[in-house]
């Protein structure tokens, strides 16, 4: 199985200031989450892996293909969804989906017949009639999607396609993102900073900072090994309540006025719990174990260099 | 017109642009502390936001902010922060250059507006690419400069449209860590989001618009009780599910219990909360169940919103 | 009964040839630039003074037609109508007109709706260089005004040499060389300025007022400048003087004297200093084509490099 | 406080003018009359006489400089002013700020009053200093420090900095109505070219009326003109100066109910 991306100490300089300080590695995952804070140089790797900015140094491998050499071919086999607004004014949405299908290289009658079968998929039913600059922001964002896999590509780059999208368009955008993921073998490259997308999608997980690659990690493998800890929320006077769960052993970090975090020693059983909170008069109300989520292996990625917090 | 000092309160106020319907009818109070506007795209979030600072004037109704009204401009704005949507900025200027001139214009001398532009840049993490132009910048470094404008000046009444959109974790931590702080000062926090896990962390009353109309508002778990057409769910992961749901049918307030398809947990659903989780809490101590979770179904902000919003409101995209 | 479950699918079926991909792009505008209907009127009315012209010639090789109309009038064996260079160079000047107004309402439209909304990545991110890009946009234009010069003047001449017979077609072969080749300078010239002036404004007013202010300031500066030092070099800022010359050096190719003749008329006010020379004035329709060139290629970039 | 304020307003205003490659054009305009005279220095073997010269300036400065260049350098720059942030979407940083409207009004006329004159004042004095040392050293100091020409060169950068005061309010406030600057410009340029042939009642309604009549160096403005009682020079000042203070109230009043309508092309 060739690697979706292979990086050899890749370095990008714009004018003089690196943005990619050497960035090595090779990336097999289905679904890749690219994460990192504001100017990590993530729309930088993107860039360079379309071939829009050559590397400075070092070498980058797209699906086995060179960037500096073979970038056609790579375009080829690459669905591209740019993060801010990007389409064409006084274009239906059927006649930009169809000319980009065409312009990837499939015939016409092809490339109709294709544009109406994404469109008809991605839920912009009548719509694709109409000027895309009379689409509301939800449907710019599919129609972004649907330009980025009509000519079927074998592999797709989305720098934040859940941006701005209001709670049922996120549902209905990452459902989207799944199917294509699970049908054969489609691979994509996520970029976001909303890490619950992140990890409803991705299964491996990039982290850059400051132009460095930080963490590679595998989620599935990381959330099996992760110490698994209570989260309790509490209804009533919790002062007393708290002093005799630590007087049981149990190691407690309190964040937010009702959500307690604690994590319990082996001989302290959870009925243990609901004893000292009946002694205390406080009611327990939610009670869940909980793992480290992407957002605390992000902050210890943050963290681990010299992170400023 | 009662005028009241410590609310911001919108009295049948509506906004159309033409025929376009902005906002209808909104009857608000506004208190101190986090109040959230959820709501799909084009529900009149934005066009809220504008008439409460001022930038658009309302088609019928009044609005008074802490006993002024918008149209006078020199006083309303010495105590109104608004951390607009529009991604725009004026050509050719610094991150710096920006907040100095603006706080020059709210009267601070020289020296204090340096002061307090370096103060706001620190506390959104942006001093070392104050200098370069925001014409350089990216998405989420221009959106943390607009969070700087916003608060550099100490506003009373801060108004923040998105202000999480395209800001990295950490910054989104941080963020809402910096609200949280501001409003436990007693400052009014607005703030408008899609993120309905972030609402449901950081705000202390909501607000739900569809379609231009206010569907509910108030905290978040008042809102829950009073939609009596949804009974509260709560499920409960043990070992012994069937011996729960019998206990809970004994109840009268109890109105739906389901065994879950994997038999290790119990769906339950009542009309009162508190007597629900009364009864867990007693049958755990008395049946000594070994219990796995209890999560309440839908009790947060994304359920609220599906019912409220998501059947009727949202049916396009 | 089956539920089919229409997904994603990859496609890996035939490709187009890459050579005349750019044409896509042209295929798309033209069915975009003749749903205003102003454009579609206009384009139509570009053709009515080749119409006549072409009557013109007709009619004066068919005497006795135009006798009937006239009933016995007499009329001198010679030709009605000369289908001379002069000929030929007023119908190019006078289409030429016509073609900058056809280039002001069709160029802007262009590139700028591609600009305003960053719609370029979706372009580069495909097999499709930048290169073909600015070839997609030029053949429109020079497709659509080269129909509106070169074609209708050559059809005229075809007309002429149908008319008047094979001896007349080979000893004026140099004029339908010039006719093609003046209408393509001028056209290509036309639209890369075009092209660049929508590229850098993106606001479509300006872009069409940017491309009749670079005919006439100019021409005003130079003409000023001509009248104070007494020189003849402002008019190489002259855009009809210059374009005027590059024709004029086509059309006369082998016949010196009517060159001269031509020029001295281009250059009414040229009192004392003698007429630019040819090689000027395709100079300067070289360079002001490179310049434009530069500033497309400075806008049309799949990434914008703000320092 | 609302002085320093519109100090503040206009130093922005100015540093975006400078940033946002908005000169480029107004700057092209002044620097025309500039060039051309340097050329003829440069170029002209045997320059016309000094009485010869004044004459060329007074037509060069009533058809090009006054009517043209002053009259379109205006109308880039101010009615960029209010219009430029509207296109760009970058009002909003102004309409949030705790400043009275007028005085937003008054720091962006400010800023524009204080480019237009530098840039036009330069370019109607430097080429008077030029064209008219064309002769060599000791005629221009004669003609300067002895003969008119100091008081004529003052009056001709004075008339030009009425000319961008007038002018200024005018585009502002036309630049604040109509969304395309081009339309009202060209109206304008029309009226006051026309203005020689207008009843004399119209002629007062004009900038160019006020400024024509006090021109140092007349010149014949055609047969058919309709002669009216050139204004003093008091009287054509304070006519100028109530004119733009009526408009920039005007332009106030608008400016308190302006909203923000960011609809997109």
């Amino acid at each position: 199985m060739i690697p979706a991306i292979e990086l050899d100490n890749l370095s990008v300089l714009f004018s003089g200031r690196p943005i990619l300080k050497g960035l090595s590695g090779a990336f097999y995952g289905r679904a890749i989450g690219l994460l990192g804070p504001n100017g990590a140089g993530k729309s930088t790797l993107i860039q360079t892996l379309l071939g829009f900015h050559p590397p400075t140094r070092g070498s980058a491998r797209v699906l086995g293909m060179d960037v500096r050499t073979q970038i056609r071919e790579i375009r080829h086999a690459i669905g591209y969804m740019p993060e801010n607004d990007s389409f064409i004014t006084r274009m239906t949405g059927i006649r930009l989906v169809r000319m980009m299908a065409e312009l990837s290289g499939l015939p016409p009658a092809e490339a109709l017949e294709r544009a109406h079968e994404t469109l008809f998929h991605l839920g912009l039913g009548e719509a694709r009639y109409r000027d895309v600059g009379t689409y509301s922001l939800g449907m710019k964002q599919m129609a972004k999607l649907a330009v980025a896999i009509v000519h079927g590509p074998r592999m797709l780059i989305l720098d934040e396609p859940t941006n701005g999208l209001d709670a049922d368009g996120r549902k209905r955008m990452l459902e989207i993102i799944r199917e294509i993921r699970d049908s054969h073998d489609t691979q994509i490259i996520l970029c976001s900073h909303l890490l619950r997308d992140v990890e409803e999608c991705c299964d491996e997980v990039v982290i850059l900072k400051e132009g460095l690659l930080v963490t590679h990690c595998n989620l599935e493998a990381e959330r099996r090994t992760n110490r698994k800890f209570i989260q309790v929320e509490t209804r009533g006077e919790t002062g007393v309540f708290l002093t005799r769960v630590e007087q049981l052993g149990c190691e407690l970090a309190v964040n937010g006025s009702r959500r307690l975090k604690m994590i319990l020693p082996e001989t302290v059983e959870v009925r243990d719990l609901y004893h000292v909170a009946a002694e205390t008069g406080v009611q327990i109300r939610r009670l869940d174990y909980k793992r480290d989520s992407l957002q605390d292996i992000f902050l210890k990625a943050m963290e681990g260099s010299n992170g400023r917090t | 017109m009662t005028a009241e000092p410590n609310r911001i309160v919108f009295t049948d106020v509506s906004k159309f642009y033409g025929e376009v319907l902005g906002v209808n009818k909104i009857n608000l109070k506004i208190g101190p502390g986090i109040t959230s506007l959820v709501g799909p795209n084009g529900s009149g979030k934005t066009t809220l936001m504008n008439l409460m600072t001022g930038l658009i004037r309302p088609t019928r109704g009044e609005i008074e902010v802490l006993g002024t009204r918008t149209d006078a401009p020199e006083t309303f704005y010495s105590m109104v922060g608004y951390c607009t949507q529009f991604d725009t900025f004026p050509k050719g200027v610094t991150g710096f250059g920006l907040i100095y001139s603006v706080l020059r214009l709210h009267g601070r001398t020289r020296r204090e507006a340096e002061e307090q532009a370096w103060q706001a840049i620190e506390q959104v993490h942006m001093t070392d690419a104050a200098h370069r132009r925001v014409a350089a910048y990216s998405k989420g470094m221009r959106q943390r400069i607009k969070l700087a404008l916003a608060v550099a000046h100490h506003p009373t009444v801060l108004v923040l449209d998105e202000p999480l959109n395209g800001l990295d974790p950490m910054a989104r931590a941080e963020s809402i860590a910096l609200f949280e702080k501001l409003a436990e000062e007693g400052l009014f926090v607005i703030i408008s989001s899609h993120i309905l896990h972030e609402v449901d962390l950081m705000s202390d009353c909501v607000v739900m618009m569809s379609n231009g109309y206010v569907v509910a508002e108030g905290d978040i778990q008042e809102v829950r009780e009073e939609m009596s057409e949804h009974p509260i769910g709560i499920r409960v992961r043990c070992d012994r599910p069937a011996l729960l749901a019998s206990r809970a049918f004994s109840e009268n307030h109890v109105v739906e219990v389901r065994i879950e398809d994997d038999g290790a947990g119990v769906l339950l659903r009542s009309r009162s909360v508190d007597q629900l989780y009364a009864l867990v809490n007693r049958v755990v101590l008395e049946e000594a169940l070994k219990i796995e979770g209890v999560t309440p179904v839908d009790e947060d902000v994304h359920s609220v919103y599906s019912y409220l919003i998501g059947s009727n409101g949202a049916g396009r995209l | 009964m089956a539920v089919h479950r229409r997904g994603y699918h990859q496609y890996d079926g035939p490709r187009t040839p890459e050579r005349w991909r750019f044409w896509i792009l042209a295929r798309y505008a033209f069915r975009r630039v003749f749903r205003l209907r102003l454009v579609a009127i206009f384009y139509v009315i570009c053709f009515i003074p080749a119409l006549i012209a072409s009557s013109a010639v007709y009619l004066s090789h068919n005497v006795d037609v135009l006798a009937s109309l006239f009933q016995g009038e007499r009329f001198s064996d010679a030709e009605l109508v000369p289908v001379t260079a002069e000929f030929f160079l007023f119908l190019m000047t006078f289409q030429a007109s016509l073609s900058v107004f056809l280039t002001a309402l069709v160029g802007p439209g262009l590139v700028s709706p591609d600009l305003t909304n960053n719609a370029l990545p979706l372009y580069f991110s495909r097999p499709f260089s930048r290169v073909e890009y600015v070839l997609g946009k030029f053949s429109v234009l020079f497709v659509l005004l080269w129909l509106v010069t070169g074609a209708p003047m050559l059809f005229i001449y075809l007309l002429k040499s149908s008319l008047a017979g094979w001896s007349w077609f080979v000893d004026n072969l140099h004029l339908a060389f010039a006719i093609v080749l003046g209408s393509a300078v001028w056209v290509s010239l036309l639209s890369l300025v075009a092209l660049a002036s929508s590229a850098w404004l993106r606001w479509r007013p300006a872009a069409a007022g940017m491309l009749f202010a670079l005919l006439f300031f100019p021409t005003g500066f130079g003409q000023a400048a001509n009248e104070i030092m007494r020189t003849g070099w402002g008019s190489l800022l002259n855009a009809i003087v210059v374009i005027g010359t590059v024709w004029n050096s086509l059309f006369y190719i082998d016949d010196a004297d009517g060159y001269a003749r031509a020029a001295r008329a281009l250059n009414p006010m040229g009192r004392v200093a003698d007429p630019i020379p040819a090689w000027t004035a395709w100079l300067v329709v070289g360079t002001v084509c490179a310049v434009s060139l530069l500033m497309i290629n400075r806008k049309i970039r799949a990434h914008e490099v703000v320092r | 406080m609302s002085i320093e304020q519109i100090g503040v307003v206009a130093g922005f205003e100015m540093r975006k003018f400078r940033a946002g490659r908005k000169w480029f054009f107004p700057l092209l305009l002044a620097a025309a009359p500039v060039s051309l005279v340097s050329l003829l220095l440069l170029f002209d073997p045997h320059p016309p006489s000094n009485s010869d010269i004044t004459r060329v300036f007074a037509v060069m400065f009533q058809t090009f400089m006054l009517r043209l260049m002053i009259l379109f350098g205006c109308a880039l720059v101010f009615a960029n002013l209010y219009q430029g942030d509207m296109v760009t979407r970058t009002i909003h940083f102004y309409l949030l700020a705790p400043v009275r409207r007028e005085v937003l009004v008054a720091g962006k006329y400010l800023a524009g009053l204080l480019i237009t004159s530098v840039l036009y004042g330069a370019s109607v004095g430097i080429p008077n200093i030029l064209i008219h040392s064309a002769n060599g050293q000791a005629v221009a100091e004669a003609h300067f420090f002895g003969g008119p020409g100091m008081r004529e060169l003052l009056t001709y950068v004075g008339i030009a900095l009425l000319a961008c005061v007038g002018y200024g309010s005018v585009f502002m406030l036309t630049g604040f109505l109509f969304k395309n600057p081009a339309v009202p410009a060209a109206f304008v340029l029309v009226w006051e070219s026309a203005n020689v042939f207008l009843p004399s009642a119209l002629q007062k309604i004009s900038v160019v009326h006020y400024l024509q009549s006090i021109v140092p160096v007349p010149i014949p403005i055609g047969p058919f003109a309709v002669i009216t009682a050139p204004a003093s020079v008091f009287g054509s000042v304070t006519g100028l100066a109530l004119f733009t203070v009526a408009v920039l109230i005007v332009n106030g009043l608008l400016m308190r109910k302006a909203e923000i309508n960011y609809v997109s092309d």
